[in-house]
């Protein structure tokens, strides 16, 4: 078991093992590896502006030289970066926020030091960060990993006047911006939808500008840290919280840790499990702890979720979005939520829209966001893509209309990825059952959109015709009769659309 | 109006009540027969299905309604040009005529449905109101049919006249047998059995008039065998090939058709199936095939058709299942080219 | 082998040279005209399509053609002894009839096939080997026919006798005609338009013989046509739906068909095509269909066909090419019942 | 940018990470987790055992409590573990064997401890190792993670005889033997044909025994380190190999570090780099180390990477494995290689082979396999999965052939797998058009065996029909002549098939 007697065993940094294992983190080759550049870069910027409560202003640039070398530099209006947290931020993987307990676009601390990372192996050039906070006047730095310990190296760091608060990072890698030049687009554009208070500017090789987003100046308020909701205690939870204050009563403590459990449910649920109330935390040995967790997680008379930690883009930003930047009639809006999965409160919404600018096809085209951030790859394995194939569109959507596309949102302090790659939501059996619910409410509403407009049409023309058939009858029957006169048909003609126009 | 003598004047008395009705400034209706195999009964009296009391109605105020109603109305003014003018339509021409008069049919099976309707709606088949299929059986044997057609008024014909037999058109299907030296009607399903027994004068030694059906018979060549079988007291005696589909051609001549249930005297209830079944296909060895699905589909759907329910018909249909194939009734000709006519057919017509 | 002069005699001679050659201890091989659509020429004496001079070689020692020349033979033996009877027999006989004797054929694609390979070897058609096909076209008109087959040997048949028009059988094919008074033959498409040009009594108006082709004709009824023209000297018109298989349909009859071609005298090739053509359609403002891609591959496949190469052929696709649309004879119904033959058959025949 | 001005940040341990993302290594749901653990742990003991030369033995037993409480074990013959290694190697994530310079089965100081940490979180257990090397009498451990700082707690450590070197290691866990089991099964039924020197057994709720493998008692030999190729000098490694020994001249300093680098190859290309062989290694600058690795990289003129360092299954004990498992005929072998992608060698092989006990298709079904380990998930991001699709089958295979499979083998001392449940293998574009290779090889094998088939069994039935048919001419053209009595023709026959029989 577990190398030779004569290995050479010793523990391998964090920024080791994403070394040696950078596909993981999306660094598969140039291709992919500018594309993530750019999205964590942006994604990072975008949670600072968040924080920050302004309309957040993101301007992109992409600079390729000769080869496969090119230069992302990626400048936000957000909060800045602290000096004291510059050299971590961005030379050491797995830096990162606390234990994230409300919807941020990043969460595992790989993101941008992965970027570093990447550049630093492929170019041998450091990242070079400009900031100023609401406390400084603004600082350059030029920053490397050092990747056997995991720290980083400052090569320089030189205060450096900048007018506005926010960010600059220059990155500098081993990129195909030809390939992934498209993406890049998809990506932002795909961004301004979730996140339509943001304004982003792409600018590439000073030849090619874009403008994103922009579609609305409201601000979503900030999600709130939550406490965690008691389907949530796996052990190591229960063992932390418990860690924090052990001489908390069991009764105190449960009410004092966690979400949708006051002091009724939790003397209820003590009673169930025949725990003593009055025992206090430390005191308890790991089996009970054990016991404690695991009764926390399958007992199910919690409540739902509170939302107030998470941030859905919202009926009305959402359709103001998809109308401007695809020039689409929205049909409908769904959302279902808070729920929780393993514990992790979770929201999804859905829009269906009709444009020509979307794909022709027999199920609608998919548009994904987690955490208000696009995902392009990896659609077949994310449960979105598959349930979608699961519904029965042809009985929602009359063959006539076509270019209809769904844009689903999935949000969550936790968002189930398949990957560190971050582009598929696994299929989680409780999230699936939710999503086809989703799907069915939208395809209603298409349904119901296709009839009304059929009906419209089709009266119009009805008296018109009515009138033609019913004196053609009389003109028959005339003949049949061997009678040489027609009869007038026309006073009743018209008495029987009056009483009965709407037929 | 089953009491009118005759077709022109049902078509007449049809036109006078609707056109009375839009005087009166009532949307005219009217009620048909329906013709959906839920209304359609076996009549123990005429010992054929007919259509029950079920009726449907088209009412000229409902838009679903008003144009099929007009349209049925359009091919009964055709029909009576035609009877008037003493002539014939195929049912093409009456689908083509139609534009003519700004009526337009979606395709030949709505003309040819509403004029099902029409011939439920007055009760006379098709042929009495001028309209005539395209496909012809023959018929061959010692039957003297007087036409009465134009321009051979009294004419009497011998059927045994041209060896190849004679189409049962327009023509033959408006004379009136006269008299027969035959003492049987024997319906054969293909065209190479038909001459095969013209040939080998098989018509003599049995005695028998040869109907070529050519598949399901045509509602003519039904009407025809059912007028000898009744005015010459003749036996009908039907030899199909020996597959399900064969089997119904015989059950269609004896019981009658859903599709044309709406017409009296068509079914000919004592005519008899002399085969080829399933037991023929063993005791005779011949050379058969594999059923196909369609087939066992056909026997399944076959088995719970109310035409089926007597247990000579079911066990015919098992018999069927149980050995899964099939054969024409050329097979016979592996044993020799005269088997069919020496062995076969006396064995099965005693 | 084309002096023989009865097929009887043809047969007995081939069996006995193979017989020979085996008796002398060599595989025999025989030739037979190729009838692949490079070895069709046009032949300006004949005026019709004709095998050329390619032949195909059967080599019994070759275990590729073994099977194919033992059919071709089971094939002769069983037509001489059809001719020796006095007996016909359908192609689905034939083919069912191979199992006694141990010739099985994969379908009756295949004994269909081995048929027209005889036909072209011994240079009879099917017809007179006692073959004839199931599918029957008709005809009426004003000819005294008399009959030759047995039972009905010197019985004269008029042609007029059935007013629903005599099925073109093997009985009629081996009649001789004796008289006329048409002056005419006209050859029409569909049945409805047969009845419809009898009823009205178009043959008197026109003085003319009716056939009814029946899609694309029989050769037994071009072979009859044929003999009618060339024994009676009656012209031929031929009145088909406007569209490229009706013309076709003309076309072969004017000038042989690529798997006839090892028959001699089929081809009519004065007889004249008198639409329905692309121009009419508009002349007649005719109810029609768009042409869909199968008609319009027809077209491209017929404009390099050796038998379109005329300019006036070649014009009549040109014209279908422009137009897109297609109409049916009956298509005339649209202008009323007698619309056809008052003012449509006289422009037409002059 | 990065977090907020007052932002909580620090530093994760990896065991933290993993934690929190443990569907990244397979340990998504008791399903998976279950199945994963008993991956893992077999993986080690392969490995183990053939450090130690020996036919391995594992066996795995999988005991199920009430509800889903599953306790996995395994246990081996192998090397052992040495005391000192054995709180890291089983409670510290990402510890493990230096860099990786040659086949291995695990390669990402991953697998065993995730099984551990997943362990303790889902039921409060310690890993229980009991082990025994050649140098001692046998231990027992119970071993925690402490998940914050990534490192072991060792709950208890007692000595415990053990007969036999090797390791036991048991893992209690929440885990779904009921949904897991068949694929428990597959996997150490497809462990048995790549490792077919190996005897495994499995043993379910002490209801269901299996036997795997033991097809041959052939050792294969083991793969051995070696310098790495010049094409895989990213700047990371340069740097690495630089710092080793700073005093080294460049020339020297290449040739000793890179396989395919000898004296003649290191001068004519620094010639042609223009770079100064007299120079120290040490004396370089960033700079100047990253245009040698580029140089490194890009430089075409590089022999073939050594295939020492690989252990391909081979074509008879793959043979054999296959012929017995699936009572199969094995119909062709091939294998391309070894070739390297981005620097790493590689070899593929791959076998064809015919039985009943395959699915009936259009297309080969297929059995992957990397570093002698099946891969039994995300067939369909996979690029041995994905190419098959690529090669017209229908050309190489006659339609009454049915039930055909191929097994495929990619080894290397580097994986590129998709994500790090190590299920697929991602596109590589040199590695896909070595595949296809592969695959038409083996197709053509394929053809040429069906073509023969077919041949033998035609001439068998041929003189027989052909006498048949002869005399039946001879008797119809009688007949025809109208002659009575039919010359025989055995004679002519018989002459005919003496110089002709086998046309």
């Amino acid at each position: 078991m577990t190398g030779s007697a004569s290995g050479n065993f010793r523990g391998i940094s964090p920024a080791e093992f994403f070394y040696r294992n950078r596909q993981m983190a999306g660094f598969e080759n140039p291709t992919q590896s500018l594309y993530t550049t750019v999205r964590e870069l942006v994604e990072n910027s975008l949670d600072s502006c968040e924080e920050a409560r302004v309309l957040p202003t993101v301007d992109v640039t992409i600079q390729s030289e000769l080869g496969r070398t090119c230069t992302v530099s990626v400048s936000d209006n957000g909060t800045g970066v602290p000096d004291e947290n510059v050299p971590n931020a961005f030379g050491k993987v797995l830096y990162g926020n606390k234990y994230s307990s409300r919807q941020r676009r990043g969460t595992f601390g790989l993101g941008v030091t992965m970027a570093v990372l990447y550049g630093q192996i492929s170019t041998g050039t450091p990242a070079v960060i400009h900031t100023k906070t609401a406390q400084n006047e603004g600082n350059e730095y030029s920053v490397y990993i050092d990747i056997e310990s995991n720290s980083p190296i400052v090569k320089s760091s030189n205060p450096l006047k900048r007018k506005e608060r926010g960010t600059t990072v220059h990155i500098t890698l081993n990129g195909d911006l030809k390939r992934s030049r498209e993406r890049v687009i998809e990506y932002l554009r795909l961004t301004g939808i979730s996140t339509p208070h943001a304004r982003i500017t792409l600018s590439l090789d000073d030849t090619e500008r874009y403008t994103f987003g922009g579609f609305t100046k409201k601000i979503p308020s900030l999600p709130v840290d939550s406490l965690p909701h008691p389907h949530a205690a796996d052990l190591e939870l229960i063992r932390r919280l418990a860690a924090k204050n052990p001489d908390l009563r069991l009764h105190e403590f449960l009410v004092g840790s966690f979400q949708q459990l006051g002091h009724k449910t939790a003397e209820k649920f003590l009673n169930f499990i025949r725990m003593d109330p009055r025992a206090t935390i430390g005191s308890l040995d790991r089996e009970a702890l054990s016991y404690l967790g695991n009764s926390l997680r399958k007992y199910d008379k919690f409540g739902k979720p509170s939302a107030t930690c998470l941030s859905p883009v919202g009926k009305e930003s959402f359709f103001n979005a998809i109308r401007k930047e695809f020039n689409a009639t929205v049909i409908g809006y769904s959302q279902r939520g808070p729920l929780e999965w393993d514990g992790f409160p979770y929201i999804v919404e859905g829009v269906l829209a009709i444009s020509d600018a979307f794909e022709q096809s027999d199920i609608p085209h998919l548009f994904r966001f987690a955490n208000r951030v696009p995902l392009l790859y990896d659609s077949t394995d994310d449960v979105f893509a598959k349930t979608l194939k699961r519904i029965p569109w042809a009985r929602y959507k009359p063959p006539e209309i076509s270019g209809v596309a769904i844009f689903t949102h999935f949000c969550s302090i936790r968002v189930p990825y398949s990957a560190a790659g971050k582009q598929s939501i696994t299929s989680v059996s409780s999230i699936t059952s939710e999503i086809l619910s989703l799907y069915r409410e939208l395809g209603r509403k298409l349904k119901v959109f296709s009839e009304g407009k059929k009906r419209a049409l089709h009266s119009r023309r009805k008296l018109k015709e009515f009138s033609r058939l019913f004196n053609l009858l009389a003109k028959f029957s005339s003949e049949v009769a061997g009678v040489d006169n027609i009869p007038d048909t026309s006073r009743m003609i018209n008495e029987l659309f009056e009483v009965d126009s709407d037929v | 109006m089953s009491d009118m003598s005759d077709p022109i004047k049902s078509l007449t008395e049809l036109g006078k009540k609707i056109l009375s009705s839009i005087e009166d400034g009532h949307f005219p209706r009217i009620e048909i027969p329906a013709r959906s195999t839920e209304n359609i009964v076996f009549d123990e009296q005429t010992e054929q299905f007919i259509l029950g009391d079920s009726r449907t109605t088209r009412d000229s105020s409902n838009s679903k309604h008003i144009r099929s109603f007009m349209q049925l109305m359009w091919i009964a003014s055709f029909s009576k040009r035609l009877l008037e003018s003493g002539r014939t339509s195929s049912l093409r021409d009456l689908y083509y005529s139609s534009e003519a008069f700004g009526v337009r049919f979606k395709d030949q099976a709505e003309s040819d449905r509403l004029l099902s309707d029409l011939e439920a709606l007055i009760e006379y088949p098709r042929e009495s109101l001028g309209f005539f299929p395209e496909e012809h059986s023959s018929i061959y044997g010692k039957v003297i049919m007087r036409y009465t057609v134009k321009g051979y008024e009294d004419k009497e014909v011998d059927l045994t006249i041209s060896p190849d037999g004679l189409p049962i058109g327009p023509a033959l299907l408006s004379a009136s047998p006269v008299r027969t030296d035959a003492k049987l009607i024997l319906a054969v399903e293909s065209g190479g059995m038909f001459s095969r027994l013209i040939e080998t004068r098989c018509w003599e030694r049995f005695d028998c008039i040869l109907v070529h059906l050519g598949g399901q018979a045509p509602r003519s060549t039904r009407r025809l065998m059912r007028r000898l079988h009744d005015e010459l007291h003749l036996p009908v005696k039907i030899f199909t090939d020996g597959d399900p589909w064969g089997m119904h051609i015989a059950r269609v001549i004896i019981a009658g058709s859903a599709n044309a249930a709406h017409i009296r005297d068509l079914a000919i209830p004592t005519a008899e199936w002399i085969g080829v079944n399933a037991d023929d296909i063993v005791r005779y060895n011949l050379p058969c095939e594999d059923m196909n699905n369609r087939d066992l589909k056909r026997l399944d759907e076959l088995s719970k058709d109310s035409r089926y329910l007597s247990d000579d018909w079911q066990s015919a249909i098992e018999s069927f299942r149980r050995l899964r194939k099939k054969a024409e009734q050329q097979a016979f000709s592996r044993f020799g080219i005269d088997f069919v006519v020496d062995e076969y057919l006396p064995t099965k017509i005693q």
